[in-house]
């Protein structure tokens, strides 16, 4: 393994400025929280929610998270979040929740316990404290993540190196046909392109052979529209085709000419 | 700075870029150093030698110089990296849709019916993938193309006539099967944005065809 | 084939891939020449010697072998391109963190760690960076997505498990008995979804919660 973690044990005493204000690390808030307005907001804002503000409380005198001083840190935490709406910050349901919770084990703290019950009672401030360890643990984390090698700021990778694609056979992927159908159908319904009768009408063997036919014409300039029928098609088929000449006339795509009085009668583009 | 690594660090920059670099930009780059494009142009060709054998080799092209696969290597890679399968897109599906149902069909026609405009693009495609055909050109101002499907459309996707197209009550039908069977979807794409609307029997796939 | 081929094949289609290459790729890519893993490894131990000093490295990681810049060329090759890293947030890190942690993992859970709301833009960036990935969805209320990290977030840290992460610190309990039964059972969520090597003691399963 090629990681180093000797930078990680450090971890504890990275100060991490809390913000910069006019160009000025900030580590700690000052003792009188005496600061601009907008520069406190900085730093209020630098805070991660209710957790991490009490963790810098705690952390920043210096006391033990387990011997939780509730009444203390209560009383600081309650100052911050009251500057907080005096400057009219916007904040979070969180912190409030959290002012709340402090003051309930507070409260409890202050009830007169029987000895004997306390020791199977739960310490009111036991499931804070969990609380706060579990997200340090997880805060110390994530800057340890921050410190690991990480692709395009701490190493590179070279470009992909150009080759020469050398061809191959199948070029095009075939489509899916029923997906197809569905957005055909789908797109039919959206436009109401087609009245129900229409739908009836629009048999798709005649919108292939209205395409066959434009095809031959094409080709030749003219042709016997005795050509066009099929005997081999069947009765269908031959319906189909005379469908499909009739469409094409009203679409004004061909049109049908009788050289002569008993001739047979020629199809030709319009 | 020592030949070797200056050799090392052009070598690296050349693999990290995704364009090829000339002996100025390394001249540039090098300035606080005072290297002469002599001196670089030297150690490209120390470069190129060493990757002579080797799966990459140090090419100069107009713009510059790039590393490049061996030529004898070219077949292998392109085997080994499989063609993105081309994603057609809804786009280009409906207007294919459209050509292969209303066809014989001009691109306004097409237009008319998706509410939006139908870019060269999309009819490039189909044209250059043979799927659609120009098949004659329609009396009106302007001369629009009539379009129509193609033999190629037809072997491409394994049909003898459009008359084999899928059937949309077999689809439905299929659909709601793999529904039962508590399938996630059949196609998401399909799943999130048509919504089959039964009752409506206008649509069924008997009329259609 | 000889071997000096295919080690010059091997070199040249990690080269052209964006993205790393296992042994198995490489195995199934020639299947019909019946190579063994075994002598492709040994192939690509020998690439790996001789670019030993050269710009570029052949590195393993989670999602298989590629190159990479020469750790003592990244700065000049981060000079040369003077794009700025992308910067991620606290807020994103941390998720991150419990995302690794503690998955499979939902946006609620998070959140009750984190103590405050997880943005809906912090997921999302992640899920683009392809750091994290749905795993799952939760049989409850919503269906919550659960997340947990890809090769991809290893690849780009280098990494080749999660093994390999720094450990968690230890959390001291001094609470009465049934708080502790509370941790047994977080840490044992834990192990059921994480699956650490158990050979290296100092990425063992314990020391990482």
């Amino acid at each position: 393994m090629d990681i180093k973690f000797e930078n990680l044990k450090n971890i504890e005493n990275i100060n991490v400025p809390l913000a910069y204000i006019k160009g000025e690390p900030y580590l700690t808030i000052p003792k009188d929280l005496y600061l601009p307005p907008d520069a406190l907001k900085i730093i209020l804002d630098s805070f991660e929610g209710p957790l991490d503000l009490l963790l810098y409380l705690i952390k920043s005198q210096n006391l033990d998270i387990l011997e939780l001083p509730i009444s203390k840190i209560t009383e600081q935490y309650v100052k911050y979040i009251n500057l907080m709406q005096d400057l009219k910050l916007d904040l979070a349901a969180e912190y409030m929740l959290m002012a709340a919770t402090l003051a309930e084990i507070k409260s409890k703290l202050l009830l007169p316990v029987i000895a004997e019950s306390f020791a199977e009672e739960e310490d009111p401030r036991a499931a804070l404290v969990t609380r706060l360890q579990e997200y340090e643990r997880y805060k110390k984390a994530s800057l340890k993540i921050e410190l690991l090698s990480r692709v395009d700021r701490d190493f590179f990778l070279p470009s992909k190196v150009y080759y020469e694609m050398i061809q191959k056979e199948e070029k095009y992927k075939t489509l899916d046909l029923e997906k197809l159908v569905v957005i055909f159908h789908k797109l039919i319904q959206q436009a109401e392109f087609l009245t129900p009768h229409d739908v009836k009408k629009d048999v798709l063997s005649v919108r292939e052979k209205m395409t066959l036919i434009l095809n031959q014409l094409k080709k030749s300039e003219f042709i016997d529209f005795r050509t066009l029928l099929y005997a081999k098609e069947g009765k269908s088929g031959l319906i189909v085709s005379f469908l499909a000449i009739l469409e094409l006339i009203k679409l004004a795509l061909i049109e049908c000419v009788q050289p002569n009085y008993n001739s047979s009668i020629f199809i030709k583009l319009k | 700075m020592e030949n070797i690594k200056i050799k090392k660090i052009i070598e690296s920059l050349i693999f990290s870029s995704s364009f090829p670099i000339t002996i100025n930009e390394i001249k540039n780059f090098f300035s606080d150093f005072s290297i002469t494009s002599k001196l670089i142009e030297e150690l490209i060709v120390e470069i190129q030698h060493t990757y002579i054998d080797s799966g990459v080799n140090l090419k100069k092209v107009s713009s510059g110089y790039r590393f490049q696969i061996a030529e004898d290597c070219n077949l292998w890679v392109s085997k080994f990296h499989p063609e993105k399968p081309q994603k057609y897109s809804r786009a280009l599906m409906e207007t294919l849709a459209l050509i292969i149902y209303k066809q014989p069909i001009t691109r306004t026609e097409i237009e008319a019916v998706r509410g939006v405009s139908v870019t060269s693009n999309i009819i490039k495609t189909l044209l250059e993938v043979e799927w659609i055909k120009i098949i004659g050109y329609k009396e009106a101002p302007g001369k629009p193309a009539i379009f129509g499907t193609t033999k190629e459309f037809l072997d491409s996707h394994n049909l003898v006539s459009l008359n084999q197209m899928p059937k949309l009550d077999d689809i439905i039908i299929k659909m709601a099967e793999n529904e039962k069977k508590d399938f996630k979807s059949l196609d998401g794409a399909l799943n999130e944005n048509i919504s089959f609307n039964n009752e409506n029997d206008d649509y069924s796939g008997e009329n259609i065809h």
